[in-house]
């Protein structure tokens, strides 16, 4: 029949089906269901434990097993030294710690909120590692370890969380663009720029990523589109980290989320987000796709965020601790270790090097943060417009002489 | 049973829809995070527990969506009331808002009703980054065939929320955000009055403030304040921002030849223009300075740390006060 | 490899290929390009010409070929009698007649504006008649044909496009809701009336029409995801008459559309559009599928619109006479009426009565339309609420007295 | 070469494009059917054939991809002018215009410019369907960030759109459609002044109209036929409509004393409602009557039967003239 249903899209086919089920062989033969583990050695060893409840798994890309155990797939290598392997192991670690630092200021009332990225970091290093320093990021407002790739200061991705600004660095001296909270609108920032990057005649590849709660907005579906239209140089990099504050990715979609790229007329393909080589590996593919001319792609970083929403949310309502728990066998940054310390690749020096440089940069975060000035009451009405407009002009200066008014009766006061 | 409780504004809409659903079973909650969340501000809490999932239904993350099929449910005889999660988030949704909701009563010559209540948790003051803040109502006040209402206390949350669900027409309810939370009123016993009506809320002579929604209470503040100085200070809670009771203010102004209008939404182009416009048409003859307003800047809305400084408060009031009452 | 790639998406599979190139094989064994055809017979046998420039041509459902002969096709079989088989050609030939009728009007200054839907009979009729009365339409601005199938009065349709309303016949009493302008949002209306139907346990299937160009909006998309995700009843009847406006379909996507359905999961299928026969069969199997609480379907009917996009519009700009001739022969109306003559189903008399019935109906739709009364200036004030709204009550009362001051000095003037 | 010649508005905006692109190759032209077709309204008539497929972007049907796309068209260093194909069909684009487009320039604290222009050709009397002949500019105004403008006759179409498009930040181009093709000004040779300054078109005491767009014509139509009556009006183009040049106003309405606003939109939270308002402040000791307006009133667009009685033409104007001279 010339349906396309959906029980036929999700069988896997030819050689994918063979791959795809012996890499899940491999890991579930290792499996066993277990409490909670305490020491990342333990964790690591432990089970990778159940699917999410009802979820249909399809085949996804993986080069590193939960245990941390390598393994090869058909289309996607990884040619990577023991220099960058650490890198990325640092990259993760220093991310992860930069985020607790963060949430640790909120709730120190340093900041009014923190959208924590724990548990997405192989995702955000993976795909920010595979970038050039002339390709252009649109990021949602937890892209945390994407910025760090970027090289953004850590310190300016808290002005916004603090109140003290918007965003406020510039985008184009990293190419990561402003954090965008409205969901799905910047994929749309993202195909326009990438269409203008054609128009340039230039290699560069632009990023766009968003949740799996975004895949709903008709902005992002039109990024589809107009991607498509205009073979526009742009990757959509999805993480579907199962939840989009209270509801699971089954209230955005019943099927996998990387097979709504085909109908557009472009590649999707799902990546195992917890694991930093593989997500490397399909980034690196689908960037090289997007520089020589063949268009857009949609990456599906299967992952899962471990924390809260953000720090006024209570997962407690909505989701279970197992649920949690299963995940956390699957920890992006523990599985990378395993495998830099069963290779030998690591030993005790650089892993504490490595937790003594997260120490000082936390340490810089922190007191960056606390000494970070308020804004002047004034600079509500700076860069509305590039070229000036009157009524701005008359309201600051209303604005100026009413503050200026207490100033007087302050000194009468005096 | 709200009624002759005494409620926070958010517990008190809570208990409103509890009382719609009860006593209509075509009463639909919809929105993101509306179910076993309860909405990040927690007012659906509980509801979807013991209504179910048919009954309040979290939605994918699509505005436009959200409205749009609650139009749908309308049109087969649904009573579908929106939660938008916070101001910032209901343009996605406004074309079909502006477009649809509004205009499709007057294309079907009357045929088709569409009691849609569309529920915006808005206004400011509460440390929020970007989009969570917003006051929009004048962007929905000007399209024809929309309500737009805001309470400022917990009776006329659970009233006036009644009333909306029961109006055949699509109302955007707009709820002070920054006031979820306080202690809250106790709730009448009674329906306090038609939907759209002003209300006195304290009687003054020599200038009247208007105000709605987050700004009364400040409006208040500010008339105690002046009543230490002597100044006699009538004000309004405007209740309605379409239609606009625009008999109760004049008859106010009359009486006071001053009038102050307060609100959180930039004053280019909002409600206080069309309050001063036609007020000053109607009691052109009693007014003794032109209609002030008193509001947010033409401006985004700044980084919480600036928007004490941003937002009408008692002191901006005061200072309006004290320019209407020198002329 | 995982990735859906577009071209592994566009290979036909399994039993769909060899039907589907069975029957093209046997259409194009009859084909060769001819000029422009006269008589209707003529066009019939004519060839059914090339494919539009470009575009990948996927199988799609066809039972009735342009040359009018029955084909089989595995999943989709039709059980249609004689008097069924002549109420379809009745159909089509009646809702043609008054779309020239309207045309005609257009051009006599009775109308402003009117969008044609020569050359989408079939489509319309094929997919109207496949509903039951309880069934509920949402269509554009251009299903005449479909509103004939439910009931609604030719002449109400001209309403909005003489400008004396703006769709005005009661949508609940023929189900079938007014025209829609704002490409795609009626999408969504549609998927929440379904929603509705499924809450209220009926078996009642939803209709949504829509064109090629509406697959590119947001809100076609958001309906996509709230149907899938509630599994409502809706079928989306797409109408692929190869352009909007000016543009083809080209500019909206990149593979066919039909395809886009299962990347939200559920199934899409392409149907010939032009053959009533098919377009009968699958619309009856997805509107099945909606009623049996299997969800939503998309169907793409691969159709052409032959005249210009509205009668403001000038075709001429943007494509060629060619184009047109090609979808010529494989013209809707002339195919059935080849298969009626062929199986000796239709005779001289019953073509004549069908004639003479659009006469009729043609002229009772001039004379109703040419007698349809302007709205009084107090209409404007009507219906903007159903509760009433004091503003409206006041300007009502203002323009009231404003236009009796006028009145007066009529009056006066005598 | 446009300047000199005498030309209709769509020509003169036609024109005003081509000259546009061949100053700044990174002036792009997108929208619907705007490439072969040359727009519905052949406004960008020729300029594919001649500037190429890559500057003059036929675009998917979709105007929140197309306004999304231009931002980051923009942010890459291009400054696309987007045509909206009518002024309804602009709602699905808002949230990109309202929360992006207008704000991103203050979220980044001015470091990224937005120089984005989107051409809705407005307003009715043109016997079109619904959608067709909608006046939104209030809707926008309201935005902090935007800038609106709406020119009346030839020459300001042609250069105030070069002048937009000049412009660093995104400015909203109402075209008034009913005017696109009437035999049209000549072009002056030179730019005939600020983008955002209201002009004086006819000079008068005893009253003062202000109107832009479409109903200026209307004005000065009141202005002429008041004359015969011995009234004399002074008409103002305001051109602006966010900013809007108050002190152009001010320093008319304090030598008539009397300002009647007129615009087609709705006045019901119109731009009306915003000159009354400032201008009754600015001007209460001048004023004679209150600020009146002539204008659309809280319905949708009605049906193209009806729409002549629904717009502020000739008889409406002078009615309100009338009223304000009653005072
Ligand atoms: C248009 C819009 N609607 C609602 C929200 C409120 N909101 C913020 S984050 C969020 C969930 C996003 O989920 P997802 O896209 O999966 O990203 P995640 O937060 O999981 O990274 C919602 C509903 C918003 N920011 N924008
Ligand atoms: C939101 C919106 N944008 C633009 C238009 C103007 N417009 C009317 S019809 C049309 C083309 C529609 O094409 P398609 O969806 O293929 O339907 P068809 O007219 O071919 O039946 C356009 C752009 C509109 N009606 N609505
Ligand atoms: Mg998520
Ligand atoms: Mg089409």
């Amino acid at each position: 029949m010339t349906v396309e249903s959906t029980a036929r899209a999700k069988t896997p086919r030819s050689g994918v089906k063979r791959t795809a089920t012996k890499t899940t062989k491999k890991a579930a033969a290792k499996k066993a269901p277990a409490k909670k583990a305490t020491g990342a050695k333990a964790a690591a060893k432990k089970a990778a434990a159940k699917a999410p409840a009802g979820r249909p798994e399809p085949e996804m890309v993986q080069l590193l097993t939960p245990e941390g155990v390598r393994v090869e797939h058909p289309d996607y290598t990884i040619d990577i030294d023991a220099d960058e392997l650490r890198g990325l192991y640092r990259d993760m670690v220093l991310t992860r710690r930069f985020d607790a630092e963060a949430t640790a200021l909120q709730r120190q009332g340093e900041l009014g909120l923190w959208p924590s990225l724990l548990g997405q970091e192989a995702a955000q290093i993976g795909s920010g590692r595979a970038l050039r320093p002339d390709d252009y990021v649109f990021p949602t407002y937890r892209e945390h370890g994407v910025a760090w790739c970027r090289g953004v200061d850590p310190a300016q991705l808290l002005g916004m969380f603090r109140g003290v600004n918007n965003g406020g660095w510039d985008p184009n001296s990293n190419n990561f663009h402003l954090y965008t909270i409205v969901i799905g609108s910047q994929a749309l920032h993202a195909t326009g720029y990438a269409m203008g990057v054609a128009k340039d005649g230039a290699d560069t590849a632009v990023l766009a990523y968003f949740g799996d709660g975004a895949t709903s907005q008709g902005d992002v579906a039109e990024a589809f589109t107009f991607s498509a239209v205009y073979n526009a140089p742009v990757v959509f990099f999805c993480q579907n980290n199962q939840w989009a504050i209270s509801e699971p990715t089954e209230r955005q979609t019943r099927v996998p989320l990387y097979q709504r790229a085909a109908g557009y007329g472009f590649p999707g393909i799902r990546v195992d987000g917890n694991d930093v080589l593989a997500v490397l590996a399909v980034t690196r593919a689908a960037v090289e796709r997007a520089r020589t001319g063949q268009g857009p792609m949609l990456i599906e970083a299967f992952t899962y965020r471990m924390g809260a929403h953000t720090t006024s949310d209570d997962p407690t309502r909505y989701r279970s601790d197992d649920e949690r728990a299963a995940w956390e066998a699957k920890d992006p940054i523990l599985r990378l270790r395993a495998y830099l310390e069963n290779e030998q690749l690591a030993d005790e020096a650089f892993l504490a090097s490595i937790d003594e440089e997260s120490d000082t940069m936390a340490k810089r975060v922190r007191e960056a943060i606390r000494t970070m000035p308020d804004p002047p009451a004034m600079s509500m009405f700076d860069n509305i417009y590039a070229d000036g407009h009157a009524l701005v002009d008359e309201e600051r200066a209303q604005y100026a002489a009413y503050a200026a008014s207490f100033a007087d009766t302050d000194e009468e006061g005096n | 049973m709200a009624p002759g409780e005494k409620l926070p504004i958010a517990k008190a809409i809570n208990s409103s829809l509890r009382t719609a659903m009860e006593n209509d079973p075509k009463v639909l909650i919809m929105g993101e995070d509306v179910g076993k969340l309860g909405g990040v501000f927690r007012v659906t809490d509980g509801l979807q527990k013991d209504f179910g999932e048919d009954r309040v239904i979290d939605t994918p993350l699509a505005e436009s969506g959200i409205v749009g099929t609650a139009i749908g449910l309308a049109l087969r005889g649904y009573r579908p009331v929106v939660e938008i999660q916070f101001d910032g988030f209901v343009f996605p949704a406004y074309d079909q808002i502006v477009t649809q909701l509004a205009k499709m009563h007057a294309r079907a010559l009357g045929k088709i009703k569409l009691p849609v209540v569309i529920r915006i948790p808005y206004a400011g003051g509460i440390g929020a980054v970007e989009h969570h803040s917003e006051s929009p109502e004048a962007l929905f006040a000007h399209v024809a065939g929309l309500k737009c209402v805001s309470p400022a206390n917990s009776s006329d949350a659970y009233w006036m929320l009644q009333q909306a669900i029961e109006c055949d027409d699509p109302v955007i309810f707009f709820e002070p955000k920054s006031r979820y939370w306080g202690k809250g009123e106790e709730i009448s016993r009674g329906v306090p009055g038609p939907l759209h009506q002003a209300r006195v809320i304290r009687e003054g002579t020599d200038l009247t403030i208007a105000a709605y929604g987050p700004t009364v209470r400040t409006a208040l503040q500010a008339a105690e304040a002046s009543a230490e100085e002597g100044r006699s200070i009538e004000v309004l809670d405007l209740r309605t921002i379409s239609p606009i009771d625009f008999d109760t203010i004049q008859r106010s102004v009359e009486k006071t030849g001053r009038l102050v209008v307060v609100h959180e939404a930039p004053v280019f182009f909002g409600s206080g223009a069309e309050v001063a416009a036609r007020i000053t048409e109607r009691c052109f003859y009693h007014l003794e300075a032109p209609v002030l307003r008193v509001g947010g800047f033409h401006a985004p809305y700044p980084p919480a740390r600036v928007e004490e400084e941003y937002l009408p408060g008692l002191d901006r009031v005061l200072d309006g006060v004290d320019r209407a009452l020198a002329y």
